[in-house]
């Protein structure tokens, strides 16, 4: 790695920042639209004790969302896997199932769920369940047929070749569908608590932002970013420690 | 000359003076071409109208006063409607006064908004205990369904017909009745910024629109299919109903704000905590005579 | 105990087998010689399953099958080691990939530790495929054919990347799977002399279709030595064969 | 395929259409919280007059945002993959940016962009735009060295390597991300609608939403799953049109 | 023309080179023997910048660089073609590799359709890897090698896939790419005979970390038959060197 180039985006953030900063002072843009990022980060900072038990409470549903999502879209993209015609029949389902704007459905899905914790971590699971399920798919399909049939003649079973060779075959294409699924797991959350929360990142931009308090509503988005990066870099380092065997 | 103007929610009869001077050609007739906009989010008419992005909005009175807290530049044009219309509405025929909804779960449409208002009604009426809860829009599905025994936001005068066109008999509190002071439901507003540059416009559209109010006393029938010819898709049945009960809350022709109905409600809003800041009415009410 | 009858098989337009029969004893040593190209392997494949025949009966001990599947250890000509699994770990998988007990598991270890001793792979174990050379990958692939442990053993050019002490050694080896455990070995090879110093029978191939030119059955006990006078003649004899049919698979 | 796996997916939906129905009926569930799958297929069709005006509108967002989103994905994608050191730098951003709910930003795109068609390109733009970066990434980061290294030997520069190797290896994950990417673009077109639109399969929903026609809300919802079936067949056409190598 | 000076490369605890020399002139055909497992083919890595020594100068042509990088032809012992290119399009990977014009193309084309021709494989440019056979999958990579056009050339086991026949055919093509096209040649093989059969100079390396042992330098004049008696004498001697050697490579 180059000195440059760990300098590169240090200087494009600095650069936007003082950008933005510029660029609302001179424009004379409202606070309430577009608050300076001075206001923002002094605002996360200043308001953290108020921000912090609804980032938890957002968090938990993140990552019971995650979990739901792993422990469903594994067994599906391995069941598919192992059925092709089924996974011809019930792809489009899935695709379907994407295509369903959830958050216009958030409110009714709420009704369905009742206003607990559990609508807001369905939304997660919906939004994060396709991205893994097609990765893994994708993965598991793009076995190398000669390496199938190596196992073939071993005698093993599906199981035995799911464990020993599709499985670690797949994980790189995984975890890429894993880091864009926790990404966009925090807007899951927070579009789960669009609708019917008392708590939480998305319950508290809402009425900050009804309130005009955007500073706080950029603020928030902050630490949901700090998150949304968390979990990326979680992912990121798992993958380092389960793909060891790559050769550079 | 242009105007944009953002609506508070998806177009519907509360906005049918607007329509009817548009179709009536009284916009055109002073020189005004009239944008209308839907916003995703019902402050954003406020916003943008006190960034000038937009040229008007349609807003509620404690939504102004609100945001004028809030530091927002943003005057009262006219009055579009002129009485409280928002409900405390419930199903349960069992609940004969607010009281009874203590311990239980109420809805609110517009956070930021109805939920203060509805503490300050909560306040008043005696309802302890309650847990206040975001419905957004999803009004009558969380009734129906039971998952809250009230909602702080609808209109008696559309609420209560769709719901029931879907058969369910709505009941409710009307808030004037309950201890909140009256107010102009909606009104139209401007920034300050735009009142400058655009004073003549902002006029011009008032005009048209006290013709159009005058033309909807004078024959309601006429402007009703008026609206039907800008707005195709709407349900017919429905606006018609709603159409009815709501024609006798539009403001009068030539009507504009009054400034004893703001100094009340801020009053309101302080003791309740709904503001910090006092406020003047005439620095929120915009005249023709105030400059 | 096995026998092929009929086999047939084209790819496209180019037809590898056509009505091609095979016999192979019981506990012999078969080389199979042939040029590049010619179908050799190609054989190999439709006898295992990975390739499916066009025609064709396959007889094992006197059953009819489909194909030999998981009935024989067939080594492979490309090495097909998992990158993600040291050799130890890539040598093993025929005995994880079934259903096996915990004393199956040390058994097969110890044994392998054996293998690993006798083809110059100890202290090997636990480096990853791409951390050794290219002999010592096929070494590998060799070990976890043996570890197979089936009746017949199909070796596709198993030596073909070893020098020339490695790969007498590796000879013996061979030799003794046979005879000491009294394998059935069917192996290609190009390098004649090793034809003749292991086999009990080898077939000379020739393309196309597939066709056996001739058979050679060397008299001599093991361990031979190629420098008998009886193989000179024979290899001779074998590369003419072969220089004449050459010509046949090109076109 | 096995004939019963063909039958599998048809006998689920039906089971599943049939069930929901007869619950609705039996529950008496009203069709405000939840209409049977009857009445909701029903006024997608009927109702087909009224939707379809609003659907092209969607549609030709959906498409542009596509474009929009290609055309920026594929160039940063290599960039960071040129530029190992930026890459690091620059993906905490890319997370970020995909933790931001868009009615923080809807206000702010009507200043940007106005009130047309752009803000919706834009945020199916936003939408798409991730997936797509990080599987082009992350298949060109597992190309295989030792072809890397075989490239340099013949002297070829890094485009050429890109055109020959680069490119070709990380097209089947490249596809992989597209998939998700365009199912997930008619939902970045959706709430872009929210943003001030006077058309469009979002705004038709809301309106149908706030006004209890919940049939025509779910009838959208079909229009909308379709559009994302039919992109989806798209791109794994071009898929296999492109992917023409893999030996099974 | 290329002199390697005090090349060192371990991998872990593992030395491979430790103060290695070596010294190719031009025009040479030098032939590298020695056990599996000892590094020549990490030699090879080092040379080209593959694999980055510990230590070590190289001087090509006078001047001292890092590595030869595409100064060489390097075919590597395994084949490397891509899967989604036809064996033209992998063969023609050189030439497309580079700036060029579309009279080059066109003119490589043609010299490719005149090694095709001489290696074999004729007709089968629309094939893809997967779909020919071993030994065509090796020609194809050496065919590859032919079209980078560089003076000098490394071979690693170019030709260990291939039956008797061909590899002779082959073998003469080398001898004339070296006469007729002027290249230096150095080239890895495990076949002793070949080595004899083509080089001018004969280097045997044994392990670890790995050193010449000897050095032979065949005087017969070339085109050349493996039976005369110097041959035989010298294989046996090459032999028994590598027997001695051989432990050494094993803990
Ligand atoms: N999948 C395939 N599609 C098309 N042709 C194929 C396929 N597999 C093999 N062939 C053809 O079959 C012929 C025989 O291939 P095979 O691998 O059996 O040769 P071989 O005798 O093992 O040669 P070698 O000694 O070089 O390994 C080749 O000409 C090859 O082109
Ligand atoms: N990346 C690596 N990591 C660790 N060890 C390595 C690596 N690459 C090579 N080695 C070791 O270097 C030694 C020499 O390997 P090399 O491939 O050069 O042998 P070779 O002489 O070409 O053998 P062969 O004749 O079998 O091809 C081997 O013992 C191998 O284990
Ligand atoms: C027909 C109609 N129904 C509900 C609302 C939503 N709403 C009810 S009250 C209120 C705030 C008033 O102070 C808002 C936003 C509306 N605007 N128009
Ligand atoms: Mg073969
Ligand atoms: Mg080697």
């Amino acid at each position: 790695m180059k000195w440059s180039d760990t300098l590169f985006p240090a200087a494009l953030t600095l650069g936007i920042l003082v950008l933005w900063e510029v660029l609302v002072q001179i424009m004379h843009t409202p606070a309430f639209i577009l608050p300076p990022p001075s206001a923002i980060g002094l605002c996360a900072v200043i308001k953290a004790p108020l921000i912090w038990p609804h980032a938890l409470a957002t968090a938990l549903e993140i990552v019971l969302g995650i979990t739901l999502a792993l422990g469903t879209s594994i067994p599906l993209a391995i069941f598919m896997f192992a059925r092709p015609g089924i996974e011809k029949g019930l792809s489009p389902f899935l695709v379907a199932s994407q295509a369903v704007p959830v958050f216009a459905l958030a409110p009714l899905l709420v009704i369905w769920l009742g206003y607990g914790i559990w609508s807001k971590v369905f939304m997660a699971w919906v939004i994060i369940f396709f991205p893994i399920t097609v990765s893994l798919l994708s993965g598991l399909k793009s076995c190398d047929p000669d390496f199938r049939k190596l196992f073939t003649l071993m005698g093993a079973g599906f199981w035995m070749k799911l464990r020993l060779l599709y499985w670690p075959w797949a994980l790189p294409q995984f975890f890429a569908g894993l880091k864009v699924g926790v990404t966009v797991a925090t807007i899951g959350a927070v579009i789960g608590e669009w609708v019917g929360a008392q708590k939480g990142l998305g319950y508290l931009m809402i009425q900050s932002n009804a309130r005009l308090n955007t500073d706080l509503v950029f603020a928030c988005i902050l630490w949901l970013s700090g998150m949304g990066i968390g979990l990326w870099a979680l992912v990121s380092f798992a993958e380092k420690r389960m793909v060891t065997w790559k050769n550079n | 000359q242009k105007l944009v103007l953002m609506l508070d929610w998806f177009p519907n009869v509360d906005h049918l003076p607007v329509y009817v001077a548009q179709k009536s050609g009284y916009f055109a007739a002073q020189g005004l071409e009239v944008e209308i906009i839907v916003p995703s989010e019902t402050s954003d008419a406020l916003k943008l109208a006190a960034a000038g992005k937009v040229d008007l909005a349609v807003s509620y009175q404690p939504q102004t006063i609100m945001a004028a807290d809030a530091g927002l530049k943003v005057k009262a044009v006219a009055p579009l409607v002129v009485k409280p219309l928002t409900t405390l509405m419930f199903l349960d025929e069992s609940i004969k006064n607010p009281a009874d909804l203590s311990g239980k779960k109420i809805g609110y449409t517009v956070p930021g908004l109805m939920d203060m208002l509805l503490k300050g009604f909560a306040d008043i009426n005696g309802i302890t205990d309650y847990t206040p809860v975001n419905v957004g829009f999803t009004i009558l599905p969380a009734l129906a369904s039971k998952q809250v025994a009230a909602v702080m936001g609808p209109f008696k005068t559309y609420e209560t017909v769709t719901m029931q066109q879907q058969g369910v008999t709505a009941r409710f509190f009307e808030l004037e009745k309950y201890g909140i002071p009256e107010y102009e439901e909606l009104i139209f507003a401007a920034g300050d910024a735009t009142l400058e540059t655009k004073k003549a416009a902002v006029h011009g559209f008032v005009i048209a629109v006290h013709k159009a109010l005058a033309d909807i006393k004078k024959d309601p029938d006429k402007a009703l299919s008026l609206y039907f010819e800008a707005l195709p898709d709407v349900d017919k049945e429905i606006e018609t109903k709603a159409f009815a009960l709501t024609a006798e809350y539009f403001a009068a022709p030539g009507q504009v704000s009054n400034p004893e109905k703001w100094q009340t409600f801020i009053d309101f809003a302080l003791k309740y905590g709904l503001i910090k800041n006092t406020i003047r009415p005439q620095d929120l009410i915009y005249s023709q005579n105030n400059d | 105990m096995l026998e092929v009858l009929g086999l047939a098989k084209s790819f496209g337009l180019q037809t590898i087998f056509e009505n091609f029969d095979l016999n192979l004893p019981h506990g012999r040593f078969t080389v199979l010689v042939g040029p590049s190209g010619c179908g050799k392997s190609t054989l190999f494949d439709c006898l295992t399953g990975i390739v499916c025949p066009d025609q064709g009966r396959i007889v094992w001990q006197g059953n009819a099958i489909a194909h030999l599947g998981s009935l024989a250890a067939y080594m492979q000509q490309k090495d097909m080691l998992l990158p993600w699994l040291t050799l130890e770990e890539n040598s093993l998988l025929p005995v994880q990939a079934r259903p096996r007990t915990l004393r199956d598991m040390k058994q097969a270890k110890q044994t392998l530790a054996r293998i690993f001793e006798r083809i110059g792979l100890t202290g090997f174990g636990a480096h990853y495929p791409y951390q050794v050379s290219g002999g010592m990958r096929q070494r590998c692939a060799l070990a976890r054919t043996l570890m197979f442990d089936r009746d017949l053993v199909l070796l596709d050019e198993p030596l073909s990347a070893l020098d020339a002490i490695t790969r007498r050694e590796l000879q013996n080896l061979l030799l003794m799977l046979q005879k000491e455990f009294g394998k059935t070995v069917l192996m290609i090879t190009h390098d004649i002399e090793e034809a003749l110093v292991l086999a009990d029978e080898i077939i000379l191939v020739g393309p196309t279709p597939m066709t056996i030119l001739e058979r050679f059955q060397p008299k001599a006990s093991k361990p031979r030595e190629f420098t008998q006078p009886e193989f000179m003649e024979t290899k001779a004899r074998i590369l003419s064969r072969l220089l004449t049919e050459k010509e046949k698979i090109q076109g």
